[in-house]
């Protein structure tokens, strides 16, 4: 369970610096949505289902898509 | 005590909520006046219980227990308010200010629909939640409320560019400080395994003061100084408030900056103190202190734009509010709480005049609007008498409290205080003079303000320039005024408000309330109130506060006497002027530091 | 400060912080501890007294029932917020919607009959947050994703025909102010705001935990409500709204690459009229 | 592991904050905030956990059972509302920002300089 756990962090921490580090707007949304499905691992593996299907529904559905409607808004332009 | 009063705490939080949501599901269909006339109602229903409960204050404190989980043995699951005098005085000041803001707004948006009332309320609700709760995720909860709110307020003019990157910078910086909080607060639980201030309080009791309980109070205390302005914390606040619609502003200056410092003296004076006694916590607030008071006065002398220049006094004011708060003992914290309702009011009074002039002549710009507002008496006069009580004219409120406030510093061996505070008031009250003489009398020449914010390209807020001011305008910049005359010549309040501070500062009185239903406090001792030195010093920074003014009108008229002046004097301040970029970058790596600073700061003394 | 400044400050800061926060959490107990003493109330609680076999929800909802009262509320404002944020400005009309096609059938009849699905398993997740993982929030949540398969399966109109704002912004409310209302009575019928007034029933029933129950169909129907009007208002501003200057035909897309690379997955209605005429570059 | 997930909560903070600073767009910026933010979560579900235990729900598991600590995630399930909900606020104002200032770069939003 520990190295299951381990997994789930190191994931979420790589994942997370792709967010910050990704500068390009149109890959904002797919970067965060799959670290919002790495934390969402992470919850379940720490015993946290109903944090887990929060995080599911919100981390990785609603807040991409109100950022890719916003990118589609603002343009692509940096 | 009837039980209907423990009813009152969570009413004050739970009515402006459901007429928030009842006028949101109305809005489209109500008429005007019903959704003004609904919205006052509800904030004079919590204005009236905070009195209330301020009353039933002077005993007891007024313990809620929410779901009904009143502590069995001294442990709960549930969330408390913990009404005490300060809390209630809050609620109270927070609710009358909110009215006020309210009657401006009658005829100021002219907007149909119910949004500006609906989010006003909500901040109502957030304010007082926050003043009264003894929880400290709850106190989390609630700041944030009041920030959602808040920043959706700044930006409410969506036709004008600034207001949106003032929201915006002040959206983010903020959301970062709460972050940090609950960072913070995450630390703490990992510690004590415990949420409400009582318990922490107990559970820390016999702990040692290792870097998870430094490190943990540090980051809760960084959101709150966020929302409380400390520099170098304070940077989206002037960006905030020059941009806000001006009776949201009376809502920000007045009370929301003040309740970010109130979180930090309730949270320590509740919780943190086993870990962290006075003599640790003091030295970095007053040394946040001097740094926010000294960045705040240069600041504002440097401002044409006139909410810009009042945004820097209160970060002027914030400085003095943290010096006094860091003596952490009662005389001084009872003149503050005086100086916080005082200032409340004369702050108040000056935004909702800047907001009079801006829909009168469509500007804020100090040099722009030279001579312009001659025919506005009745906001001639207010701005100019708030000028005078922004520094300390006796007796307005302000003058009481900052009064008390020295005597309690000076009493506490703190005696440059005294001249920081002075010096602080009559500089910031001094910008504020300088402006409306030029505004409102036409003196002096229009300043030479290259490259600043300026304020002339503000829109007003009416969709016409008003040819004659309604009434519902001018009735509360009136009555701001007049509540902070009469706060100066209440008798008995220096002795209220001392008590109010002890009761404050009373760790395990609190602690004995919450749990333990022991929520009796002595009766008041009868304290000193204000002396003959007191009320001359108060003379000596008005008079002060007119040589800032003047020197700041007539400054071209020596110019040649300031032409040598070296670069180590102007060095510093343009740095200064330069450090408030506006940029967002700069203000995330500017909250790195404060919080940093504070932690090593609590570390090493 | 300039870039590099700013750069320069927050390389020497960070470490700073990364040691401090390093030296704190040094002092946790170490990860899975066993010190938990709030947590054991809790559960207590919950399965007593409560009768609620998710803690979770008894927690929130019942324990510290005033927290998501709070919670509820921010929502709420921030879809006010976002409303008054997003309201169109004067210089900007509705652009009317871009024509049809693109959509396959295929596609459409995914989307209707995902629908269904989608709401049931909403539905099913609000009504069972006392007893397993979910509840108000996730299920509301679901609902309002599911409600927006509409927009996948047809159009833009469908979702504003289904549900127009007004609907929605007093099913928000109604949430919001029934969830204050069951506090309000938990005031007058119980002794105290929010408390737990109602018969807690028997353990892992599904009438079981008292207001448990209602408070999460409260916040079901207005997190539904609130997420459906927040993701509409950054439709209407990607879809709909132009400014007046602007060609009609013309989308703010810039690349040839839109939504359809992302999270929707399906052939995208806008693509269909994308051109590359970009709003940044015409300033 | 005694300390790795705290610690990860200490690193998303501050990469949360790197990007805040070096941010070129502020769609960006709002996504990094959302990964400052997901520190916090981190940390109260990592503070927590308890070893071996199962989740607080005692739908198939008997009243007794060992569960991690349901306080912490009933505040990390409000803190997740709440970081959604100031996020769509944020992306409101990046979009108003947009149409008045014609570009959402922070370097070139100049309206606010002393």
């Amino acid at each position: 369970m520990m190295l299951l756990i381990a997994l789930a962090l190191g994931l979420v921490a790589v994942t997370g610096t792709m967010v910050a580090l990704t500068q390009q707007p149109a890959r904002q949304a797919v970067t965060l949505s799959v670290f919002g499905l790495t934390l969402a691992i992470l919850f379940m593996t720490v015993q946290a289902p109903d944090v887990a299907l929060s995080q599911l529904a919100i981390g990785t559905a609603v807040v991409p898509l109100m950022i890719m409607l916003t990118i589609q808004k603002v343009g692509g332009s940096r | 005590m009837p039980p209907t009063v423990q009813a009152l705490p969570p009413l004050l939080v739970a009515v402006p909520l459901v007429v928030a949501a009842v006028l949101a599901a109305s809005g489209r269909v109500l008429p005007r006046l019903v959704i003004d006339a609904a919205s006052m109602l509800s904030c004079l229903l919590v204005l009236g219980s905070s009195v209330v409960l301020l009353a039933a204050t002077g005993s007891r404190r007024v313990v809620s227990w929410l779901g009904g989980y009143s502590p069995v043995d001294g442990s709960s699951v549930g969330v408390v308010f913990v009404v005490d005098r300060i809390g209630a005085g809050l609620a109270t000041l927070i609710a009358a200010l909110v009215a006020a803001a309210l009657t401006y707004t009658w005829r100021y948006f002219d907007e149909v629909e119910s949004y500006f009332h609906v989010l006003v309320l909500l901040f109502l609700a957030g304010m007082v939640g926050f003043a009264l709760t003894g929880d400290l995720f709850n106190a989390f909860v609630f700041f944030e409320l009041m920030g959602a709110v808040a920043y959706a307020l700044t930006g409410y003019k969506i036709e004008e560019a600034k207001p949106l990157q003032g929201a915006l910078n002040f959206a983010v910086i903020n959301s970062l400080g709460a972050y940090c909080s609950l960072l913070g607060i995450g630390l703490i639980y990992g510690r004590t395994g415990e949420l409400g201030f009582a318990q922490i309080q107990r559970a820390l009791i016999g702990q040692s003061t290792d870097w998870l309980v430094l490190v943990g109070i540090a980051l809760v205390f960084t959101g709150f100084l966020v929302k409380g302005a400390a520099v170098p914390l304070h940077f989206w606040l002037a960006d905030a408030h020059a941009v806000a619609p001006s009776p949201v502003c009376v809502l920000f200056s007045g009370v929301m900056v003040e309740l970010g410092l109130y979180g930090v003296a309730r949270t320590w004076s509740a919780a943190f103190w086993p870990v962290l006694p006075a003599e640790r916590l003091r030295p970095v607030l007053m040394a946040a202190g001097v740094v926010t008071a000294v960045v705040g006065a240069a600041m504002c002398l440097a401002q044409s734009h006139l909410k810009r220049l009042l945004a820097f006094s209160t970060v002027g004011h914030v400085g003095m509010f943290l010096i006094a708060l860091g003596a952490l003992e009662p005389a001084a914290i009872g003149g503050l709480s005086i100086y916080v309702v005082g200032h409340a009011a004369v702050k108040g009074a000056l935004f909702l005049c800047s907001g009079v002039v801006l829909n009168a002549r469509g500007s804020v710009d100090e040099a722009e609007l030279h001579g312009q507002c001659r025919n506005l008496p009745v906001t001639r006069i207010c701005f100019l008498l708030g000028g005078l009580a922004l520094a300390a004219l006796p007796p307005f409120g302000t003058w009481l409290g900052k009064t008390l406030a020295e005597d309690g510093l000076s009493h506490g061996g703190f005696d440059w205080a005294e001249y920081l505070l002075i010096g602080v008031s009559a500089i910031t009250g001094g910008a504020v003079l300088r402006a409306g003489a030029r505004i409102f009398l036409g003196a002096g020449t229009p300043p030479d303000t290259e490259g600043d914010t300026r304020g002339s390209e503000e829109q007003p807020e009416t969709t016409y320039h008003l040819g004659k001011i309604p009434v519902t305008m001018l009735v509360p910049v009136v009555a701001l005024l007049a509540g902070g005359l009469t706060l100066g010549l209440v008798p008995g309040l220096p002795t209220l408000a001392h008590d109010a501070a002890s009761q404050l500062l009373d760790h395990t009185g609190y602690a004995a309330a919450a749990l333990d239903g022991v929520s009796a406090v002595p009766s008041p001792a009868p304290t000193e109130s204000w002396t003959l030195s007191g009320l001359l010093l108060g003379v000596l920074s008005v008079l002060l506060a007119l040589v800032v003014a003047a020197t700041g009108l007539y400054l071209h008229r020596f110019r040649r006497l300031f032409s040598q002046v070296p670069p180590v004097v102007t060095l510093p301040f343009r740095a200064l002027r330069t450090a408030h970029s506006g940029h967002l970058g700069d203000y995330v790596v500017w909250l790195l530091i404060g919080m940093t600073l504070l932690t090593i700061g609590l570390a090493i003394t | 400060m300039n870039r590099r400044a700013r750069l320069v400050l927050f390389a020497v800061v960070a470490p700073v912080f990364a040691v401090l926060f390093f030296l704190a959490v040094r002092g946790l107990p170490s990860f899975g501890s066993e010190f938990h003493p709030y947590a054991d109330r809790a559960v207590a609680v919950a399965t007593g007294q409560r009768a609620t076999a998710n803690v979770v929800s008894s927690v929130n909802f019942d324990q510290r029932a005033v927290d998501t009262l709070g919670e509820e509320f921010i929502l709420f404002g921030s879809v006010v917020g976002t409303i008054v944020l997003l309201r169109p400005a004067p210089e900007e009309r509705d652009a009317g919607l871009r024509p049809a096609g693109g959509v396959l059938p295929t596609t459409r009849l995914a989307g209707y009959l995902l629908l269904p699905v989608s709401v049931l398993v909403g539905l099913y997740v609000i009504a069972h947050g006392q007893l397993s993982p979910g509840g108000g929030f996730q299920g509301g949540v679901v609902l309002a994703t599911g409600w927006h398969l509409l927009y996948v399966a047809g159009r833009y109109t469908a979702l504003r025909r289904a549900a127009p704002p007004t609907v929605l912004e007093i099913a928000e409310s109604i949430g919001a102010a029934a969830y204050t209302a069951i506090g309000l009575a938990g005031l007058v019928m119980g002794g105290a705001f929010l408390t737990n007034f109602l018969p807690t029933g028997s353990f892992n029933d599904l009438l079981s935990g008292g207001t448990v129950p209602l408070l999460n169909g409260a916040v079901g129907v207005a997190v539904a409500a609130a997420i459906v009007l927040l993701l509409s208002g950054f439709l209407e501003q990607a879809v709909v709204l132009r400014r007046t200057e602007e060609p009609l035909a013309g989308s703010s897309i810039g690349t040839e690459e839109p939504l359809a690379g992302s999270s929707i997955g399906t052939e995208e209605p806008l693509a269909g009229s994308s051109t590359t005429v970009d709003d940044a570059e015409q300033r | 592991m005694t300390t790795l997930p705290y610690l990860v909560a200490g690193w998303l903070f501050l990469v949360g904050c790197y990007g805040l600073v070096t941010s070129h767009n502020l769609v960006h910026t709002v996504a990094c905030l959302t990964v400052a933010q997901s520190a916090t979560y981190v940390l109260l579900l990592a503070v927590g956990f308890r070893a071996g235990a199962t989740a607080p729900v005692f739908a198939d598991v008997p009243v007794g059972t060992r569960v991690v600590d349901p306080v912490v995630q009933a505040l990390s399930l409000t803190d997740i509302v709440v970081a959604a909900t100031v996020t769509a606020v944020l992306l409101a104002l990046t979009i108003q920002i947009y149409k008045r200032h014609g570009t959402v770069n922070p370097d070139e939003l100049r309206t606010l300089q002393d």
